[in-house]
């Protein structure tokens, strides 16, 4: 889990305008642009990625590809593996059995059963993307593509600044 | 005894007594706790501002720490009620929601265990205080900030005799 | 990676420039323990890679950044590079060291040295990411100062905590004595690396790792390293090396009498204490900053105000700095210091290859030998501070009379038949002081493999070691004598392989090895090492063992440049040391006796095991070397 | 957002017209997928909303023609343009709140034998300002079908494009709507009208070249250069073939960044082929109305263009039907 990608949210410049959520969906059904959707067709498309308010702050709800990952653990098919490479927990929906335990061990409810297939679906990072689709939906800039650590340092710089109250020496 | 943390003292009219950005705080933190040299697996961090402002920063042992309340597991928990906010590694799965909420990016998910890392004060009598040569990191307790934060203020609000505004005016 | 418990990484990068391929060797076991690191690596690498008569210039030239099995782990002071490359300015075997951050984030990032050959047909740069390396277009950062490149690449990589290794239009330019700017602070200088770095299209090395350098046996790394921080309580010269930094032996230059000021016509500069270290400190030091893990922190942090507005901060200025933009061209004004000095760095010059080619320039203009027209209007007399600005300017850009400086004074000597007036030894300047009145000094200087060089042996040993001392340790009480001419040659040769201990680790000189007592220089140069090394890397070290190894990089190197037609000739100190004595100073009227030198110099070679006549190491000693190969 | 191009990206609760901002609470955006997402404190389903911002977005444009019509028509009571006291009366009761039964000129513009999908559709009763508040007056929470909000929308457009007919006989008198030049048998037409005149865009004139070239020789083609002259070639079209428009089977190709235009067209018995297309995929319901319902009820419809699709081959697709 080196320095590799994961998906870093910034609430300050989220405006929940939910693009995010419909890229994702968009994805999920294998389209490229909303107009191209059958009205007469129900299909839902799985729900892999939420926007919720937190006490008024925009939250994504999604799968944080945690690194013991407890879905890994209840997977009674094995189908949910987490890949080091690039540090995500990967669903594999042919292998998946549809039991659902996943969704019940998962702390963030990202997890949800998918209707069309018998089986279970989340957030797998588009695997297959060099961006992922909510990112590139994102016209903010609130969600991006960075390692946690790089989070965590921006965040010391920002507040080791306010601590020399901005002087940096003049 | 009051919430303790790592806290940097510096007097900027001695240039002996001031970060030099040496980082051996870094590397002490990351060879204490895990045995190896990797500055990026430490707890404590310098964050380098330029033109001579070199801030480290680590744990602020927050009153009522986010990364407590937010953790879905658990992990981070206080031993005595007024003691550092400790990751508990086996319950730790890796989320990096605490990452996400933590104001200062103290805490930070370790490259190689994949579980949260902040600073534990190693156990009472902090290393990096030990080690560094320039000895500005010293064991304060938490709120000493704001007292430090209100002299400089209330100095900035009195005139000198010369009709110099205090030092920290500017 | 499981061939070494610790300490190395295990992995080279060898880069092609001309077809931009990568390759990732491993590093054998063997190779680690003959050659150690840091010198040891590079000094092979070049060794095996390059064949006699190349221009140091073209494609096939080789650079190396190598790091040492030390480098990365929390040792204190262990975080010095070695740039090494063949020499535009020696022609024979040149290295720099600098320290700084970037050794150990090479060792993160999992690479014990790099090899770069070829040349690129546009301008890049290397950008290793975690063990993944690429070559990047640099068309846009080329022609940038050091500073506005570090920044233009942090942006363009999007993280802060990046650690480069760039050129500035110095070496851009092929100005022979181009230097590398590590990280905006630490430079490696001498012998003209950045040059080859320029020649070769590459205008920077990006590194970023976050990879465990793993310790071996952790426990009694940790006793190395508080047997380390014991050492350095109560020790004089690092008391005094943290408050002034090395400016400190500006002092102790003077009361000598050893400056080398206008050109070395000047042994003694009056207004002294106006360049001292203490004025630096009082009004110009910021804070005193440290390389990666330094206990010491004898790094200075200058802030010169330019006009109203702007200040310019700089890694402080070293004793080096003030010797060669103070003393040389007479210019005696620590504000005129800081300004060439920021200068320099920021175009990624070295300051003895300007400062010794503009003062050689206005000896010959005093001289007469050069006149008005020549030096494009300019009235190059010593202490000419604005001129000398404007030249810094005109042999970055090579404009008019720079292109000539920015050969250097071996070439300027040549092209203006003033070979007298050239002070340098294999084409590289003299630098830290003239030792005509110092014996050992001298032979240090002269047969230093990368040209004159005050880091390559530690020429004041005679000055504090005891009688009984020597003879423990040199078979000679004479060697405590800094006249006599008995014992130096075993004297300097040892503490030649001694220091390039310290190359091969990737430990700092300073901080790590310089001491003021005999005895506290044994324990941590050898024995502390010893014990960090077997600690960290989980291989058996001894003492002797150590020794061999700096005496085999040294050997090596040697050979290099006796490949490269350097022989005996070439470790002679310039005429000016043998035929004009020392104009002032103690050391009034001393010069150095040729035939005396003679006799240091057999002593020397005999103390190596070369052949006294041509300086090639005998037979036995390369099979006791195990360097018979070729 | 590093490979942008590969994926354009517009609001896709625009595109589609399920982005509701018609009060505070909101903005809310109901997802195409899950009738119930989208958090709606007035609970009005995907319909009602894809109509509400129909509705919204043809109200502000009819104010603009409206404005535009008020100050022609003042214009014209100047000395030497002489115009019967009666219709000048009729025309300024094309405004006004208060006018009550229908108004002459209307049914003048739109006689009942040429047009009757506009009365099928939704005849436009007395003025427009009355249209307007009728269809305001159906705001929530008094809950209105979103297919009667469509034919208010309807009514609306239908109004606006007389007022534009009635202003352009006052302010172009010439030009006589009777030279348009129609074949003797009746033929499928094809009319391509930009009102995007002050905005110039190769793009929009590169694609009608093109839909000229495509279309030449299956049907008969006319530039018009606004909408306005739609009702006089509809009247023309009755009066030399004796059929209705919708049974012509005439196509209207509208390139114009409001809806007005197209969807008065579209009521008149053109069969409408916008560009850009009209947010209205967000609901089945309405979609459904204006494509097949249409299509059976009254023989022309609204051609959806599908984003990738050329619009030539639509045209094309919907002239072999």
């Amino acid at each position: 889990m080196k320095m590799t990608k994961t998906l870093v949210f910034r609430p300050e410049r989220c405006l929940m305008c939910l693009s995010c959520v419909l890229a994702c969906e968009l994805k999920a059904v294998g389209m490229e642009d909303p107009r191209d959707l059958d009205p007469n067709s129900t299909r839902k498309a799985p729900r892999r990625l939420s926007m919720a308010l937190a006490g008024g702050t925009p939250w994504p709800q999604r799968c944080r590809h945690c690194a013991q990952a407890p879905c890994e653990e209840a997977c009674i098919s094995g189908s949910i593996v987490r890949d080091e490479a690039s540090s995500t927990v990967r669903h594999s929906p042919e292998t998946c059995v549809g039991c659902g335990t996943c969704r019940l061990v998962c702390p963030f409810n990202a997890i949800f059963r998918d209707e069309s297939g018998d089986c279970m679906t989340k957030c797998n990072l588009c695997p297959d993307d060099v961006v992922p689709r909510c990112v590139c939906a994102c016209q903010t800039g609130a969600l991006t593509l960075s390692s946690g650590d790089r989070q965590a340092q921006e965040k010391k710089r920002s507040y080791a600044r306010e601590m020399i109250g901005g002087r940096g020496n003049g | 005894m009051a919430k303790q943390r790592v806290g940097y003292f510096e007097d900027r009219q001695d240039p002996e007594a001031q970060c030099s950005r040496c980082r051996m705080c870094e590397l002490i933190c990351a060879f204490y706790h895990h045995r190896v040299g990797n500055p990026r697996r430490a707890r404590i961090r310098v964050v380098a501002l330029g033109k001579g402002a070199d801030i480290p920063v680590s744990c602020l042992n927050c009153e009522d720490a986010p990364c407590m309340t937010v953790c879905p597991t658990g992990a981070l928990q206080r031993k005595e009620a007024d003691g550092m906010v400790l990751v508990n590694e086996d319950v730790c799965i890796g989320c990096s929601m605490c990452v996400s909420v933590c104001p200062a990016g103290a805490v930070t998910l370790d490259p190689v265990d994949g579980t949260a890392s902040k600073c534990d004060l190693c156990g009472g009598e902090p290393r990096c205080v030990a080690y560094c040569p320039a000895k500005v990191l010293r064991l304060t307790d938490a709120d000493l900030i704001s007292r430090k934060r209100m002299r400089t203020y209330a100095r900035s609000l009195v005139h000198t005799e010369e009709g110099k505004p205090g030092e920290d005016r500017k | 990676m499981a061939m070494f418990q610790g300490g190395y990484a295990g992995r080279f990068l060898y880069v092609d420039l001309t077809n931009g391929s990568l390759q990732v060797k491993p590093l054998e076991r063997d190779f680690a323990l003959k050659y150690v690191g840091g010198r040891g690596f590079s000094a092979r690498i070049l060794y095996d890679g390059l064949r006699p008569g190349a221009d140091p210039l073209s494609p096939e030239n080789l650079i190396v950044f190598a790091a040492g099995p030390l480098s990365g782990t929390p040792l204190p002071s262990a975080s010095r590079l070695v740039v090494a490359a063949k020499s535009p300015m020696t022609g024979g075997i040149g290295d720099a060291s600098s320290g700084g951050y970037f050794a150990p984030e090479m060792k993160y990032a999992g690479f014990d040295a790099i090899s770069v050959t070829g040349r690129s047909p546009k301008p890049v740069y290397l950008w290793i990411d975690d063990g993944k390396a690429q070559l990047r277009p640099a068309a846009h950062l080329w022609g940038k100062r050091i500073h506005a490149t570090s920044v233009a690449l942090k942006a363009e990589i999007g993280d802060e905590d990046i650690h480069i290794c760039a050129i500035g239009p110095g070496g851009e330019n092929l100005v022979r004595y181009a230097c590398i700017v590590t990280d905006e602070e630490g430079v490696g200088a001498r012998t003209g690396m950045g040059a080859v770095m320029g020649s070769k299209n590459l205008k920077a090395v990006v590194v970023r790792g976050s990879q465990d350098v793993r310790i071996a046996d952790p426990d009694r790394f940790q006793e190395v390293i508080d047997a380390y921080r014991k050492t350095l309580e109560g020790e004089a010269w690092t008391e005094t090396l943290r408050r002034l930094g090395t400016p400190n032996l500006v002092a102790h230059r003077q009361k000598l009498g050893i400056w080398g000021a206008r050109n070395f016509q000047q042994a003694t500069i009056a207004e002294w204490e106006r360049i001292s270290g203490e004025a630096f400190r009082e009004s110009y030091l910021v804070k005193a900053m440290g390389c990666m893990g330094c206990m010491v922190r004898c790094r200075r942090y200058s802030a010169l105000p330019d006009g109203p507005a702007e200040t310019l901060y700089m890694k402080g200025p070293e004793y080096e700095t003030i010797n060669a933009l103070g003393a040389k061209p007479y210019i005696i004004d620590p504000a005129f210091i800081l300004q060439a000095h920021y200068l320099c760095d920021e175009y990624g010059i070295d300051e003895h290859g300007a400062a010794s080619a503009i003062s050689m320039a206005m000896e010959l203009y005093e001289r007469g030998i050069l006149k008005k027209g020549d030096t494009d209007g300019e009235e190059l007399v010593f202490g000419n501070g604005e001129a000398f600005l404007r030249l810094i300017d005109k042999i970055v850009y090579r404009k008019g009379f720079g292109d000539l400086l920015a050969e250097g004074t071996r070439v300027m000597g040549r092209r203006l038949h003033a070979e007298p007036y050239a002070i340098h030894i294999k084409g590289q300047e003299v630098d830290a002081s003239d030792p005509r009145s110092l014996v050992t000094r001298a032979l240090t200087f002269g047969v230093a493999t990368r040209g004159s060089c005050h880091l390559r042996g530690f020429p004041y040993i005679d000055e504090f070691i005891k009688p009984e001392e020597g003879l423990k340790y040199f078979g000679t009480a004479a060697v405590s004598d800094t006249k006599a001419l008995e014992g130096k040659g075993k004297l300097v040769a040892w503490s030649e392989d001694w220091i390039t201990i310290a190359n091969l680790m990737g430990l700092c000189i300073f901080a790590w090895y310089r001491s003021r007592t005999f005895s506290m220089l044994i324990h941590r140069g050898l024995d502390l090492v010893r014990e960090a090394y077997t600690a960290a890397t989980g291989l058996s070290m001894t003492g002797e063992n150590l020794l061999r190894c700096g005496e085999r990089a040294y050997n090596l190197e040697k050979l290099f440049n006796l490949r490269e037609g350097m022989g005996r000739e070439s470790d002679y100190p310039p005429a000016r040391f043998f035929d004009e004595p020392m104009p002032d100073g103690p050391g009034k009227g001393a010069h150095l006796d040729r035939a005396d030198y003679e006799v240091l110099l057999n002593d020397y070679y005999r103390a190596r095991g070369w052949d006294p006549a041509t300086g090639r190491p005998t037979p036995e000693k390369l099979k006791e070397l195990e360097l018979a190969t070729s | 957002m590093a490979d942008r191009e590969a994926h354009p990206v517009g609001c896709g609760y625009g595109l589609l017209g399920l982005c509701c901002v018609s009060c505070l609470q909101g903005p809310c955006r109901i997802s195409p997928f899950d009738e119930t997402a989208g958090g709606r404190p007035c609970s009005q389903d995907r319909d009602w909303i894809v109509a509400n911002n129909l509705m919204e977005r043809v109200a502000r444009e009819s104010l603009r023609t409206m404005a535009n019509y008020r100050k022609v028509l003042e214009g014209a009571s100047g000395p030497g343009k002489r115009i019967f006291a009666s219709r000048r009366k009729a025309m300024r009761l094309l405004l006004s709140p208060f006018s009550q039964g229908p108004n002459p000129l209307l049914e003048e513009l739109f006689p009942e034998e040429a047009f009757p999908s506009l009365h099928a559709l939704g005849f436009p009763r007395d003025s427009w300002l009355t249209e307007l508040l009728d269809a305001a007056a159906g705001r929530p929470p008094e809950r209105r079908e979103s297919e009667a909000i469509l034919t208010d929308a309807i009514r609306l457009s239908a109004v606006a494009l007389a007022a534009g007919a009635l202003a352009r006989e006052l302010t172009h008198p010439s030009q006589d709507p009777a030279e348009i030049a129609l074949p003797d048998a009746p033929s499928p037409l094809l009319i391509l009208i930009s009102d995007e005149e002050g905005l110039p865009d190769e793009d929009r004139e590169v694609l009608i070249g093109r839909i000229d070239a495509a279309c030449r020789n299956q049907v008969k083609i006319y530039r018009l250069p606004s909408v306005a002259f739609l009702p006089a070639f509809g009247r023309r079209v009755y009066e030399k073939w004796g059929i209705p428009l919708s049974m012509a089977r005439g196509i209207a190709v509208i390139f114009s960044s409001s809806l007005t235009p197209g969807l008065a067209a579209l009521a008149l018995g053109f069969s409408l082929v916008p560009i850009p297309g009209y947010p209205i995929q967000g609901s089945p319901l309405l979609e459904n109305i204006l494509t097949q319902k249409m299509r059976t009820s009254l023989g022309h419809a609204y051609l959806k263009v599908s984003p990738r699709e050329d619009p030539c081959d639509a045209i094309l697709r919907s002239l072999t039907i």
